[in-house]
């Protein structure tokens, strides 16, 4: 194996070479540097390699032919070989990238860059104090050469800011060394370290302090790091790329060689300054739109929560350390060099004008994947680091790390989902290009590609075992690669897969999961059948989809917490694309990411409790967290958590948009189907868990008023819509309402309604938002007082409709009528009247909004501009055709829906169960034949249909204008439709129902974070002398602080 | 003035915080280990008579190469800003006569001093940065005498390369030729103690530093002055 | 200058092009695509005769006047539903829309504009739909008989079972006149539908020689 | 005592240094202020360095091995960060000069171009 | 509870036949009451039969298409379902045809089926006077279900069962033991919200004669308005009857048929004529009028009601 050290010798010797070279072409110097570059890659490469697979071992490298302490020793192990080849290759890559700048700049950048990939080997390998503070001068000196490169005002600027704080940083480093080799006698690190003891630390502590700080101070701690903000806006973006991945992690490495030196005396320090420093960047990121100074917020943030990972280890001594430390860094670097490559493709600044990136579609996908991997979504390394860091830090008590990590997690989400919704729907100036070279976009899709293939990696690295199956995530990928291919070809293929996947799936189901099985399963296939009907390659649109029913599927199939919160997230993140697709759906597509993420993040902190309490991450711990203390708390943190998915009362802001500006066949995917998964979870919870109480206050009863005031307003809101798809929005909030009234009455015929709601939910809003949607894709609007008419021209669309309606609203003859038949019975066998009447209410608030719906919609005036639409495409109608045979069948049988569902329910509680005589079902309270109503229905219907028709056949069919109207005649469809502010009495007398106060609740938070956002940043004044002045501050502090005084 | 007092007030906390390692302070009376090791057995080990050189060139050999290269790094950092920002030059006030012919006379002492100076470095105080800056000083000497008179640095970055490059492959050959012998200076006899051709590779080391370092500062003084790629110098 | 007017006025019913969501431009005719233009049909009383003679009686007995004072004579309707009067103890029964009246009272003179809205309210009245004419204006146009814009003779427009004379006729006449009307219906002779829609081309002629802006189909449903 | 008396001074002399770097707002000034900074940094180093009764460890005979010598290892590491702060210089000189050929002048708060 | 047989089927169709009569000479009473009250001699009795009578004979007609011509057979199907699916003698064989297909939660959905075929049929019409007319039905509709709602609730609890004929069957045994007076503010809350249902004054706006012609079935005529006519007389009883058994004791099935029918006949009637007499002593309510008294009195005495039966049973 070829000693390490030529890794220094080959990036040096070229350096030095290249001196001779400044007449030559261009070319030849910059070949040079490449073949450098690559040798060195593959050096550290082979050594990754190595270590890893075991072939090789960590190896000291000794210099000047002695042993240490007497001479330098660097050291070459599993972590050193990983990170050097990371430093390397993004080195290679950026080298690519700087392609055109060679010509400008002389051999002089070439030198630098060498010089400075030579300075991170030798800080990550060295083991000698002072030979690291050489290494770090020679970073910093050549990163400051590269940050000018182009010699503009705001580089030169940065550039000084950047060199004065360097020297003030490594001035008080090198007082901390020397006072170190006083006390100690040593420059090695590893000897400082065999020495150290609490005498020796007490009486080396302003040495020891003085290193620790300096390092912190390298790593960008906020707030003193405004010098690193502008040093990551006015680079040339790939040399941001180079610092963000590489200076950092070097940084952080020698930043934990010498906290190891010091025997771990400053993790509670670090622990504060990291956690600081990612919460901060975090809210001061919000009101940036600036790309790379955001990108420079995002960074800081990364290492503070890595340096914030790294303390917690050390001071709660969570297994698996090292690869949560190293995942965290690793995908941090990857991702950060990714997104800086991309913000030099595509040039731009301002956040809002990245909508040129679709000029090559192709590149959403290396952006989404790097957003994604620096959120810690699955399948990337860091989801599997934070996943590890949050159950070790609730196994032994860091509650408060758990919060902060979290929300901070959820803080970066919302400045980079906002910029990539930007990005991906940004309209874009056609005149504007992409700097789209080889050179520059070969890293971006090579790094898209390591990221993914160590998600894959990582997922062994855990010290969880994980119950999710690989299968599904690698049809994802397929899809992925076949995105080429036309949309027929792509939707057969999935829809292939989930059938042959599926019918395993579902029949493997067991219990209550069946019926998620069935719906997921089904619905996946039946909301895919309108694709048939879609020209074009519809790119992203069924890698996305593949991804949430990969989701929704691991779901089900979910074992432990581990798998059910990574297909969580998966999930979110599949439909969070689908929803992005959609017209409008920018604002909202962010929500939905946002309260999804909030939402997982509460799981995850449950999750993370159970597993403190009981020790285990199988799901069928929640049945042993019943017992524990805090189950109160796991119960609400689980129910919030899955309340979000369901769109309850305070967490619903996201859905009405979501759901309605989502394309036509996506509405019906997120709508009657992902709401579903939230009442999976919820159910699942209220199953195992039983009955919880915070103190006094019985969560189920918190969770029945919750749950029947969002069925209430949102079936309010829905009757006050002008959208008819925001109406079908407001609806389902209101239906998952009922489901979530369901589980919270805890017993078996709740249970029982709210799956059976959750069935003919997703029977009866599938089919209507395929309807509606197919009206407004033939009328080209949404709102319905733009409508009317239509039921002769879309008779079908309209039929369908009807029977939803009355299948929705409950009205007997058809399905829907069990569900509220058994909500009755059970919120008697409960007694909770009182939301049992408010639900009650909503119901009938219900009739409001469908009768709105139809009439709107289909009666009334057929506007003169819709005298020619056409019946809904055939492959929008099969579906609709298909789910109406599943409700007239429940409606005709209600026996083959209500006892199968109920067997499986008797598993978990038999009170209360119905008991059936042939076809009716009779509860402890009241009975009811569903058959015997359909056919007294049908026989009435038909006999007074007769009656009617033999009488009145002579019946003079008439048009539209026709009627009555004072002996006059209406002058147009437009002004004779009565459809606008429909409900306006309503709205008289219940408009403060109207009042948003959730949506004002959350933008004020919004508004509170932006505005401390907005002060806060301030302290960035630019000034670099306030920049100096901050450090000393806060090195001032810091010592006040870990010291205790003076 | 506020201002001015709270950074007063920082100043005096920063001290303070300094000042602590004052009490535990006094002069040792002994040497540390390593540096025992070094003042006892590296003479007979390198064969350097400056143990200072010794652990400068061998035994923290690794630190002074990454000095070269921090000289190196800035130079090329004040070549590429100068690079990146050529514009006309104004003219500068010649300087006096006493100043040319100080300078005339003395360009040709310093630069042989220098040499001097990194030549022995292994002997007495003085190596290769050393000798280096007295070179340098003398291009100083040159440029305040003569700042209009552009010098280029074709010559220059060809000594600054190549025996950088020299010092590189010098060192890599250690590991060749001995085992863990980056940078060792014993490839090379390490001949009679205390003469001229002494202390193995040591000499040649601080002779291509003082090269290197000298070339780098001058052209760092040239660049600043403003660069001409026409004139050699 | 005149037809230019109109033209404008009734804008609504001119032919218009109009873009379909898809963007196609199509033409969209009022007239045609907005309004029935079927003609009445005769609607023969019942094969069975004492079945058509129960519904006559029926029909007669149930009175259901539409509320449409066309007249200064409405004027003697309202006091039919007071206490004094109390129509309703003889079936009669006042009713909004048209298409729930079996009973018109056109109540005095029709001036043109109004014959326009009477013909119109008329025909959206299903039938057997009966006619009275209150006031001696419906006859001959009484002392309006020479007036440039009130109809002379109401049964030229409209068929009418009962005329009441009078200027103005007391609401006893009026009640006499439902006892004349309730007598004509049950005898099976108050077949005015069928009339209007039998002679329907030579209403609808004298109804358009006085009506010139008829921006309608020529039946009204 | 000499060794405290350096160590003393050196740290006033960081101290100077520190204030001439945070109230000076002319560049050229901070520059000054560096220096300052960084010789006092050296004078701490050598400080740290001396033995009592030591003289510089240039052992011209073999047979002067043995007698007391001040610690060699601060004195190498004196040289080198002698060095970098001389680059360190060069390098902010250099931007110094660059910067004022842009803007015009030299004053720190000038230079705000990037802030928040 | 037993379950089908064929003579059912004729029990139900003289179950409406009955009601069908039953309903027009209470119509034709009512009237009466109406008139008297204003001083008037009034309709005869038998007015409400002409008016059918001829209405049905009507010979021409229009269809505004085909949920227009649906509208009122849903209308009827629901009016006429609550009727068989109520059991309006308790035990008597001929009144309980298909009581045993479901509880009052059944037949209080049912009722919905109707109001739904109404609205969607004037809906069709494409007249703008029937849109607003259900708007207005729909949202009172909503506000007075609650207190209705609480009402059973109460009940239920109350009688452990929402079985209508066990509620009936539990009210037996003496005047004290109805509803009325062992839960005098369910009874209360239901029969305020019974004045909504009955779209009589104040509650009537929904039809408001004048302003947007007899409401939802502004466009209706000829047959299709016989039937929703047909329906008319059917649906008061239906609800009438529904709100008899819940709180006024029912009508059990008494030696004398007679008897029977005088008992059934003076309830309902009586509980008709609650809503009559409120309506000819109140003006009319706007629709958001209603609404605010909906839910502020009757849904406090419901609240209280519902409370108050947690407590006590």
């Amino acid at each position: 194996m070829v000693d390490p050290i030529y890794l220094i010798v080959i990036a040096l010797a070229t350096a030095f070479a290249l001196g001779l070279f400044r007449k030559a072409p261009s070319l030849l110097p910059y070949g040079l540097t490449l073949a450098a570059l690559a040798v060195m890659t593959v050096i550290s490469g082979s050594w990754a390699y190595g270590i890893l697979s075991g072939s090789l071992e960590g190896t000291d490298i000794f210099t000047a032919g002695f042993t240490p302490p007497v001479s330098i020793n660097l050291y070459m192990g599993s972590l050193e070989a990983v990170l050097l080849l990371l430093v390397n290759l993004t080195a290679l890559m950026t080298a690519l990238v700087l392609r055109k700048e060679v010509k400008d700049t002389s051999v002089y950048m070439l030198m630098l860059l060498l010089v400075f990939v030579m300075g991170l080997n030798g800080v990550i390998m060295t083991r000698d104090l002072f030979n690291l503070f050489v290494f770090i001068e020679i970073v910093s000196i050549a990163s400051a050469g590269l940050i000018a490169l182009r010699s503009n005002l705001e580089q030169l600027g940065a550039g000084f800011k950047f060199v004065i704080a360097g020297a003030l940083t490594s001035g008080f480093m090198l007082i901390g060394i020397i006072f170190t080799y006083y006390t100690t006698g040593s420059l090695n690190m590893d000897v400082i370290a065999s020495q150290m003891s609490p005498a020796l630390a007490a009486t080396g502590y302003t040495g020891l302090f003085l290193i620790f700080i300096g390092m912190i101070m390298e790593l960008k701690p906020f707030p003193v790091n405004g010098w690193g903000l502008d040093t990551y806006e006015a680079s040339v973006p790939a040399v941001s790329a180079l610092v963000a991945a590489g200076t950092t992690s070097a940084m952080f490495y020698a930043f934990l060689k010498t906290s190891y030196m010091s025997g771990g005396l400053f993790v509670q320090a670090a622990a504060v300054i990291g956690g600081m420093t990612f919460i901060g960047m975090n809210v001061l990121a919000l009101q940036q739109d600036k790309s790379r100074r955001l990108l420079g917020y995002s960074s800081i943030a990364q290492i503070g929560l890595a340096v914030l990972a790294y303390a917690l280890v050390a001071l709660y001594r969570i297994e698996n350390g090292e690869f949560i430390v190293f995942a965290l860094i690793l995908t941090h670097a990857l991702a950060k060099a990714l997104l800086f490559w991309l913000a030099g493709i595509v040039g731009k600044d301002s956040i809002h004008d990245w909508g040129v990136i679709k000029k090559k579609m192709i590149l959403i996908a290396p952006f989404a994947v790097a957003v994604s991997a620096l959120l810690g979504l699955p399948p990337f390394p860091s989801f599997f680091a934070k996943w590890d860091l949050v159950m070790g830090l609730a196994a032994r008590g860091g509650m408060v790390w758990i919060i902060l990590i979290l929300s901070g997690s959820l803080l970066e989400a919302v400045y980079l989902m906002r910029w990539f919704g930007n990005a991906f729907k940004d309209s874009f100036n056609e005149e504007d290009t992409l700097d789209w070279r080889f050179g520059t976009v070969l890293p971006v899709f090579f790094n898209m590609t390591v990221l993914l293939a160590l998600g894959y990696l990582s997922a062994s690295q855990s010290s969880f075992s994980m119950g999710f199956n690989w299968i599904l995530l690698g049809a994802v990928a397929v899809l992925m690669v076949l995105d080429f291919l036309p949309g027929i070809i792509k939707n057969l293929l999935l829809m292939g897969a989930i059938g042959y996947y599926g019918y395993g799936f579902v029949m493997a189901a067991e219990s209550y999961r069946s019926v998620f099985a069935w719906i997921f399963a089904l619905g996946a296939l039946i909301t895919l059948l309108p694709g048939f009907g879609v020209k074009g390659k519809r790119m992203g649109f069924y890698p996305s989809a593949a991804l949430m029913f990969a989701g929704l599927i691991g779901l089900i199939e979910a074992v432990d917490f581990m798998g059910f919160f990574l297909s969580w997230e998966i999930m979110t993140l599949g439909s969070y694309f689908l929803i992005l697709r959609g017209k409008d759906s920018k604002p909202h597509a962010l929500s939905y990411m946002l309260f999804s993420l909030g939402g997982a993040y509460l799981l995850m902190t449950g999750f993370a409790m159970t597993y403190a309490g009981t020790g285990s991450i199988a799901l069928g711990a929640l049945v042993k967290a019943a017992i524990i203390p805090h189950s109160g708390i796991i119960f609400a943190l689980l129910a919030v958590g899955f309340m979000t998915k369901m769109a309850s009362a305070g967490l619903h802001i996201w859905l009405p948009g979501a759901h309605a500006e989502a394309e036509t066949d996506v509405s019906p995917m997120v709508s009657g189907i992902l709401l579903k998964a939230g009442v999976f979870g919820l159910l699942m919870t209220a199953i195992s868990m039983g009955e919880q109480s915070i103190g006094p206050v019985s969560l189920p009863y918190v969770l029945s008023w919750v749950a029947v005031i969002t069925a209430l307003v949102a079936n309010y809101m829905a009757a006050m819509q002008e959208d008819a798809k925001r109406l079908l929005a407001y609806s389902s909030i209101g239906q998952m309402g009922y489901a979530l009234f369901g589980i919270s009455l805890m017993s078996h015929l709740g249970w029982l309604s709210a799956l059976v709601i959750s069935i003919v939910h997703f029977i009866y809003k599938v089919t209507l938002f395929l309807a509606i949607g197919s009206v407004a894709k033939r009328t080209g609007t949404r709102n319905m007082y733009q409508m009317g008419g239509l039921i002769t021209k879309m008779p079908f669309t309209f039929f369908s409709v009807l029977i939803c309606i009355i299948a929705l609203s409950g009205i007997p003859p058809l399905a829907g009528f069990s569900g509220k038949w058994i909500v009755y019975n059970a919120v008697l066998e409960k007694r909770w009247m009182l939301q049992g009447a408010v639900a009650g209410a909503a119901g009938i608030i219900a009739f409001l909004y469908l009768f709105r719906l139809i009439f709107a919609i289909f009666l009334g005036q057929l506007k003169d501009n819709h005298r020619k639409v056409k019946e809904a495409p055939f492959f929008l109608i099969l579906p609709q055709a298909l789910l109406l045979g599943l409700v007239m069948f429940f409606s005709f049988l209600p026996g083959s829906l209500l006892r199968p569902v109920g067997e499986i329910l008797e598993e978990f509680t038999t009170a209360g169960a119905l008991e059936w005589q042939g076809n009716m079902a009779i509860s402890d309270y009241g009975y009811w034949n569903g058959v015997a109503v359909m056919w007294v229905f049908m026989a009435l219907f038909a006999v007074f249909f007769l009656i009617l028709t033999i009488n009145g056949r002579r019946a003079q069919w008439i048009k539209q204008f026709n009627i009555v109207f004072a002996a006059e005649r209406p002058a147009r469809p437009e002004t004779t439709h009565f459809s606008y502010n429909f409900f306006a009495p309503v709205r008289k007398a219940l408009g403060f129902l109207e009042y948003p106060f959730t949506t004002n609740f959350w933008n004020r938070v919004s508004d509170f974070l932006h505005a401390v956002a907005g002060f806060c940043r301030r302290i960035y004044t630019g000034n670099g002398q306030t920049y100096l002045l901050q450090m000393v501050i806060f090195v001032v502090l810091s010592y006040m602080l870990t010291k205790g005084g003076f | 003035m506020v201002k001015k007092v709270f950074i007063l007030l920082m100043i005096i906390l920063t001290g303070l915080i300094l000042w602590s390692f004052v009490p535990g302070y006094e002069s040792r009376t002994a040497l540390p280990e390593v540096s025992a090791h070094y003042v006892e057995k590296g003479p007979e080990e390198l064969g350097a008579a400056n143990i200072v050189t010794a652990v400068v060139v061998t035994y923290r050999g690794l630190d002074t190469l990454g000095e070269v290269t921090i000289l190196f790094a800035a130079s090329a950092v004040v070549g590429l800003l100068i690079h990146l920002n050529k514009n006309e030059n104004k003219r500068r006030r010649e300087g006096s006569e006493i100043l040319r012919t100080g300078t005339a006379l003395l360009f040709p002492l310093i630069l042989l001093f220098g040499i001097y100076v990194f030549i022995n470095g292994h002997l007495t105080p003085g190596g290769g940065f050393q000798g280096g800056a007295i070179i340098a000083s003398a291009v100083v000497l040159q440029v305040l005498a003569y700042p209009n008179r552009k010098i280029g640095h074709g010559l220059l970055s060809v000594i600054e390369s190549l025996s950088g490059f020299t010092y590189v492959l010098l060192g890599a050959a250690g590991v060749f030729l001995t085992v863990n012998g980056f940078l060792d200076n014993r490839i090379l006899p390490l001949g009679e103690y205390g003469s001229l051709l002494s202390a193995g590779l040591i000499p040649v080391i601080y002779t291509l530093v003082g090269l290197k370092v000298g070339s780098e500062l001058s052209s760092v003084v040239i660049s600043l002055n403003g660069e001409s790629e026409e004139e050699q110098l | 200058m005149a037809k230019m007017n109109y033209k404008k006025r009734w804008a609504d019913l001119e032919k218009r092009i109009v873009v379909s969501p898809e963007g196609e431009e199509f033409e969209v005719d009022p007239m045609q695509d907005y309004f029935c233009d079927a003609k009445p049909r005769v609607h023969p009383p019942n094969k069975i005769a004492p079945l058509e003679k129960f519904a006559n009686w029926c029909r007669a007995e149930s009175i259901y006047i539409l509320g449409f004072g066309t007249g200064c004579g409405a004027i003697e309707m309202r006091p039919l539903s007071s206490a004094m009067y109390d129509a309703y103890r003889f079936g009669v029964n006042w009713r909004a829309t048209p298409r729930q009246a079996t009973v018109f009272v056109i109540g005095g003179y029709a001036s043109v504009k109004t014959m326009k809205r009477i013909v119109r309210s008329y025909e959206q009245m299903q039938g057997p739909k009966f006619v009275l004419g209150l006031c001696s204006c419906t006859i001959n146009g009484g002392m309006y008989w020479d007036s440039y814009n009130t109809v002379n003779r109401l049964d030229h427009y409209i068929p009418v079972d009962v005329y009441i004379t009078g200027c103005m006729p007391r609401p006893e006449a009026l009640l006499d006149a439902i006892d004349q009307l309730k007598k004509r219906i049950k005898s099976g002779r108050a077949e005015g539908q069928n009339k209007y829609a039998e002679n329907f081309e030579w209403y609808k002629a004298n109804q358009k020689k006085i009506i010139k802006n008829w921006d309608m189909p020529d039946y009204s449903w | 005592m000499t060794g405290t008396i350096a160590l003393i001074t050196g740290i006033l002399l960081v101290l100077i240094g520190l204030w001439g770097i945070l109230t000076n707002r002319d560049i050229i000034r901070m520059i000054v202020g560096f220096s300052l900074f960084d010789v006092g940094i050296h004078i701490i180093m050598l400080s740290i360095g001396y033995v009592a009764g030591g003289t510089a460890p240039i052992i011209e005979n073999l047979s002067d091995i043995g007698k007391s010598y001040v610690d060699p290892v601060p004195q190498a590491l004196v040289l080198t960060a002698i060095v970098i702060g001389l680059g360190i210089t060069a390098f902010m000189l250099t931007y110094a000069v660059n910067m004022y050929e842009k803007k015009g002048t030299l004053e720190i708060d000038k230079f705000e171009e990037l802030k928040w | 509870m037993d379950g089908f047989s064929y003579n059912k089927i004729l029990f139900a169709a003289l179950t409406i036949f009955f009601t069908i009569n039953y309903g027009l000479i209470l119509q034709g009473i009512i009237g009466k009451i109406y008139a008297r009250v204003g001083r008037r001699i009034g309709i005869r009795l038998f007015q409400p039969y002409f008016n059918i009578i001829r209405q049905w004979a009507t010979r021409s007609a229009i269809s505004h298409g085909v949920m227009y011509y649906l509208g009122p057979v849903f209308r009827f199907t629901g009016g006429a379902g609550i009727l068989i699916f109520t059991p309006l003698i308790l035990d008597a064989p001929l009144f309980n045809s298909f009581t045993y297909a479901g509880d009052v939660v059944l037949v209080s959905y049912f009722i919905f089926l109707g109001t739904l075929g109404m609205a969607l049929g004037g809906g069709e019409a494409g007249h703008p006077y029937s849109a607003i007319a259900v708007t207005r039905g729909l949202a009172q509709t909503a506000a007075f279900e609650i207190s209705l709602m609480l009402a059973i609730y109460s009940i239920a609890v109350q009688y452990n069962t929402i079985s209508i004929t066990e509620i009936i069957r539990a009210q037996q045994g003496g005047v004290l033991n109805w509803t009325l007076f062992t839960n005098p503010i369910a009874t209360a809350a239901a029969m305020l919200a019974f004045l909504g249902s009955m779209m009589r004054s104040p509650f009537d706006v929904v039809l408001a004669p004048q302003e947007i012609p007899v409401g939802p079935p502004t466009e209706y005529q000829s047959q299709f308005l016989a039937m929703l006519m047909t329906n008319r007389t059917i649906f008061p009883v239906a609800k009438t009857v529904l709100y008899v058994n819940l709180f006024f004791g029912g009508v059990a099935l008494y030696d004398s048929y007679l008897l029977t029918f005088v008992v059934f006949f003076l309830k309902t009637f009586f509980v008709y004529l609650w809503s009559v007499f409120v309506g000819v002593s109140f003006p009319r309510f706007r629709v958001d009028q209603s609404i605010r008294f909906f839910i502020k009195w009757p849904l406090l005495i419901g609240v209280i009601a519902v409370v108050a039966a947690n407590i006590r049973y």
